[in-house]
């Protein structure tokens, strides 16, 4: 019987400061051996428990898209024990990977469908995985247009820069970013999610939106969908709750009767509207 | 106790019918014999739930912090002292609350009740006047309510509530605060203190239900739920941990403990609490000649000090 | 009342030390430090309040 | 089969052999389960433990895997708990909580190992109730005083000594060990009269609380139905069907332990975001969350009710919070009948 409690003992290759702020980090960890790397089959929307051990664990969205071979990427925001320690870790230090855990990104639904993926602040890691996955030359094809919406407070909180500014030359994604309020020096679009949004009007027929964020985003750009026609069934969410086994027992994460770990965290609008607005 | 119950009664149907206060918080009979249980009575007709007798052991004060109703509360003598030490830290707003003080003559301990019937089960009793008749399955015991009183309502030194606005009967005599429980404790000698103490605390199972009854305890985030750092670990098996956990968790009623005993009875497991909050108490009337919250005037004792303050624990030089 | 309470709890006493040192008085704290150590010394390792087995959590049953 | 109670003491030893025999013992004033040293530590005329035995399956701590990081690299080692048990003279509401508790520990996805393992190695010898506490409720959540499910042996108490109702192999060849024999007629006859005598007072009315539950999130019920609650954690910890836990680590730098320790949905702890925004912010949401669970969530998922009617909670609670009422509360109508 194997033991979903034992992490997988994995080498952390990269520390890289993404913000300005330095407050989120992205850790590039690589697979010791070939079967473990075979034994982590993962999808994009996934999360694992990141153990650091003398510390504790905590779950963050694996930022990585299975097309990157050999390793993964979390990024990782400075606030718990947990994330703290890791912020300080030197390359080299052996970290504990536990999972995937939870379910993904629907893959099959979205494909020959037209994409939309709205991102804000920095839950922008599993939808970077999505959209690398779908940006990939062997899964491309299978998927209409991608537009990718992401928005941060200012310039210097964007994640993933380089890739942005690669997405931004490519003709296969029509990729939008805006900052909440003008800072010199960034001459790119300017205005919160829901009013660029609007803006874009990302067509919703044969569409599906994925949208991650603060709560306060997510408030206000979900009537803004709905009256570019995104059904509750065309819209993908991605919750975030405290947890600790991730494997749907130690009976933290629930909302309503789903546990957000196991049955989780990626739920359509639909399903959430069924569940009590306890989130 | 049926006189007191009328006019506790009367008393809040009037608060209630003149609209004086929103809510009225007292006890109503409980599920099971020999429990009473709190209530919060919002209309006048619902008055006569409320109830008074020798089971009302729950410490209302824990139900008054920061509430900006107008709230009117059955108080006993622990209860309104446990009010004016809150009210001496800003918790309670006194013109927002209206006290029925209530003089008590001790609450009974069911643990003790429990020992004398060999665990056999209750499933009624009767008061008749300082006694109790017990009804079980075969059998029936009468036994006086002074043998079964909790250990803190034995030695209570302040049975009249020393706040209130209305007085429902007569007060009843009082008796001499006496530390001899704790001043025997300390004689023994250290490893006798210890194994005592550790057989008590590895009852523990963290349910932190002394900490929640205790009106004095209301911190926003406890020292226990810190994870930075981490004060102590998180298992009830370290009974090193538990022992800690109460040392600082008693250390925080230094001076403010009114002694009321509401953590020795809410405790589940039935350990003996207040052999450590007592030494606390006793400290501070020594120490410092304060007792926490009898009147309003004098601080609470760590909140002040004067020159000729003893300093026994300086390293002599 | 923080040394009695200890103390009362099982804490052997002189473990516990309390003196008023203003900072000028640099002499008399290294004296005191000093005198503090030499005691904690005698009194030999601090076995804590309960015989604590190996491990560190609740495993060694 | 009978076997006589002056032979339990006996029989007991006879299983320390190659068994861990756990069993309830007197603890000041009350019963808890514990592994006993002998046969006679035993008190079998008891109402019910005040921690119930699921501890002995899902311990209140348990070490997960130990760990060292060192230049070699990571060495993980791991602490499942093989022995063999026997836990003599469960409840028959306790064993049925373990039934629940399987549920969790095996879900859709996956299985937890240590809890499974034990469940594999544990024999549950089961005693009748003859005498129901007030504070039970088994028959109102389709349980029983002389319930069978999940039990391995049931004893019935007939007076000086237990009719023995082999319900499983590993039964069978558990008694084996005991000289029991041949239960008379008059034996069976007064097995069956204590079953019929035994009647359990508390009741409540569960029929379509469920449904009621499924609509009722809103209502404001909720704000004044645990007014008195004081989010301390004794129900849910004396609770024989409360499953959730915590895990910490206990280490200095890189050597140590991952603990599994047990938590409960009443502290605000148990839902804290790293933000500082709470789900369930104050004990009004904790406390729905509870009922919700135990009489909705957990039926939607497993098709079962998360309470077995063992009245801990109640006898526990230090505001006497009273789950039947609550429920009765909950069904709208005051027909609570509680003794």
């Amino acid at each position: 019987m194997n033991n979903p409690y034992l992490p997988l003992p994995m080498k952390l290759v990269k520390n890289f400061t993404e913000t300005e702020d330095k407050l989120i980090h992205t850790f590039t960890l690589e697979f010791l051996s070939e079967e473990d790397e075979k034994s982590f089959a993962y999808t994009p929307g996934q999360f694992a428990e990141l153990c650091v051990f003398g510390k504790g664990e905590a779950p963050f969205g694996i930022a990585s898209s299975p097309t990157e071979k050999g390793h993964l990427k979390f990024s990782v925001a400075k606030v718990g024990v947990v994330s703290t320690a890791l912020h300080l870790m030197e390359e080299g230090t052996t970290v504990g990977v536990r999972g995937p855990l939870g379910n993904s990104f629907p893959i099959e639904q979205l494909k020959g469908k037209n994409i939309v993926v709205i991102g804000g602040g920095f839950a922008f890691t599993t939808l970077r995985a999505l959209s690398t996955y779908i940006l990939h030359p062997d899964n491309r094809g299978d998927f209409g247009d991608l537009t990718v919406i992401y928005g941060a407070r200012n310039p210097g909180l964007l994640l993933y820069k380089e890739e942005l500014a690669e997405w931004e030359s490519r003709s296969d994604i029509n990729l939008v970013t805006t900052i909440d309020r003008a800072v010199e020096g960034w001459n790119g679009r300017v205005g919160f999610i829901p009013a660029v949004t609007e803006e874009v009007a990302p067509s919703a027929d044969n569409a599906y939106a994925i949208i991650c964020g603060p709560p306060v985003m997510i408030k206000f750009t979900m009537p803004v969908l709905e009256k570019l026609g995104f059904k509750p069934e065309q819209t993908i969410m991605s919750l975030e709750n405290r947890m600790k086994c991730g494997i749907g027992m130690c009976g933290r994460c629930n909302v309503g009767s789903q546990y957000v770990c196991k049955d989780g965290p990626v739920f359509t609008r639909a399903q959430l509207l069924e569940l009590p607005n306890e989130y | 106790m049926q006189g007191i119950e009328t006019a506790i009664q009367n008393a809040a149907k009037k608060l209630l019918a003149e609209n004086k206060v929103d809510v009225v918080i007292g006890f109503e009979n409980g599920s099971q014999p020999l429990r009473s249980t709190p209530v919060f009575i919002r209309k006048p007709e619902d008055a006569e739930k409320l109830t008074w007798n020798y089971t009302c052991e729950n410490n209302l004060a824990n139900y008054l912090r920061k509430k900006d109703q107008k709230i009117g509360v059955v108080v006993k003598g622990c209860d309104s002292r446990s009010i004016v030490a809150l009210m001496k830290e800003n918790q309670i707003d006194r013109d927002k609350l209206y006290i029925i003080g209530v003089p008590c003559s001790g609450m009974i301990d069911r643990k003790k009740v429990a020992d004398i019937v060999e665990g056999k089960e209750i499933v009624e009793a009767e008061c008749k006047d300082d006694s109790l008749v017990l009804k079980g399955r075969g059998f029936e015991k009468t036994i006086s309510i002074a043998d079964v009183l909790h250990r803190s309502c034995a030695a209570c030194s302040y049975k009249n509530p020393v706040i209130y606005d209305e007085m429902v009967a007569e007060p009843v005599a009082e008796q001499s605060e006496d530390y001899s429980d704790i001043a025997e404790f300390e004689a023994k000698p250290v490893a006798e203190r210890r194994a005592y103490l550790a057989k008590e605390l590895s009852k523990c199972i963290r349910c932190y239900a002394c900490r929640n009854a205790c009106p004095m305890c209301y911190c926003e985030q406890c020292f226990v739920d810190c994870s930075t750092p981490e004060w102590i670990g998180k298992s009830a098996s370290d009974v090193q941990d538990n022992l800690l956990f109460q040392a600082v968790r008693v250390f925080h009623g230094a001076g403010r403990c009114t002694d009321c005993g509401a953590c020795e009875r809410a405790c589940p497991m039935g350990i003996n609490l207040r052999i450590l909050t007592r030494k606390l108490v006793k400290d501070a009337k020594e120490l410092f000649d304060t007792e926490a919250g009898v009147n309003m005037e004098d601080k609470p004792a760590l909140s002040t000090f004067n020159a000729d303050d003893p300093q026994p624990f300086l390293v002599k030089e | 009342m923080l040394k009695n309470l200890l103390e009362y709890m099982g804490v052997d006493e002189g473990r516990v030390n309390f003196s008023w040192v203003s900072a000028s008085e640099g002499g008399r704290f290294a004296e005191l430090i000093g005198e503090v150590t030499e005691k904690v010394k005698q009194l030999g390792p601090n076995e804590g309040l309960i015989a604590k087995e190996s491990g560190c959590c609740g495993c060694k049953e | 089969m009978i076997i006589t109670k002056k032979d339990i003491p006996s029989f007991l030893d006879s299983l320390r052999n190659n068994y861990q025999v756990f069993a309830p013992v007197k603890q000041d004033n009350y019963t808890t389960f514990k592994a006993i040293n002998s046969g006679s530590d035993a008190v079998l005329d008891y109402g019910n433990s005040k921690i119930p035995p699921k501890g002995i399956l899902f311990p209140q701590t348990e070490e997960l895997f130990r760990y060292k990081v060192d230049e070699k690299g990571t060495h993980l080692e791991e602490t499942i708990d093989k022995e063999q048990k026997v836990v003599f003279g469960i409840r028959p509401c306790d064993a049925k909580s373990i039934a629940l508790l399987d549920n969790v520990f095996n879900n859709n996805k996956y299985k937890d190992p240590y809890y499974l393992t034990r469940r594999e190695n544990t024999v549950l010898v089961g005693l009748g109730c003859n005498e129901p506490q007030n504070t039970c409720f088994c028959t109102s959540v389709d349980g029983g005083p002389f319930d069978t499910t999940n039990l391995d042996i049931l004893l019935v108490d007939i007076g000086d000594k237990f009719v023995v109702e082999v319900l499983t192999d590993k039964g069978k060849d558990l008694i084996k060990a005991a000289n029991c024999s041949d239960a008379s007629d008059s034996d069976k006859e007064a097995a069956s009269k204590a079953k019929a005598d035994a009647n359990v007072t508390g009741k409540v009315n569960i029929d379509g609380l469920k449904e009621k539950l499924d609509n009722n999130f809103y209502d404001e019920i909720w704000d004044y139905i645990s007014e008195k609650c004081l989010g301390c954690a004794a129900c849910t910890y004396s609770c024989p069907t409360c499953h959730c836990f915590d895990i910490v680590d206990e280490a200095e730098d890189c050597d140590g332990c991952r603990v599994r320790n047990w938590d409960s949905c009443m502290f605000p702890l148990f839902t804290l975001h790293g933000s500082g925004h709470n789900p369930r912010p104050s004990g009004k949401e904790r406390f729905r969350n509870r009922v919700m669970h135990k009489f909705k969530y957990f039926v939607d998922v497993n098709n079962a009710t998360a309470c077995v009617g063992c009245g801990r909670c109640i006898q526990n609670c230090p505001v006497n919070l009273d789950i039947r009422e609550v429920l009765a509360d909950i069904q709208g109508s005051e027909a609570r009948s509680v003794s």
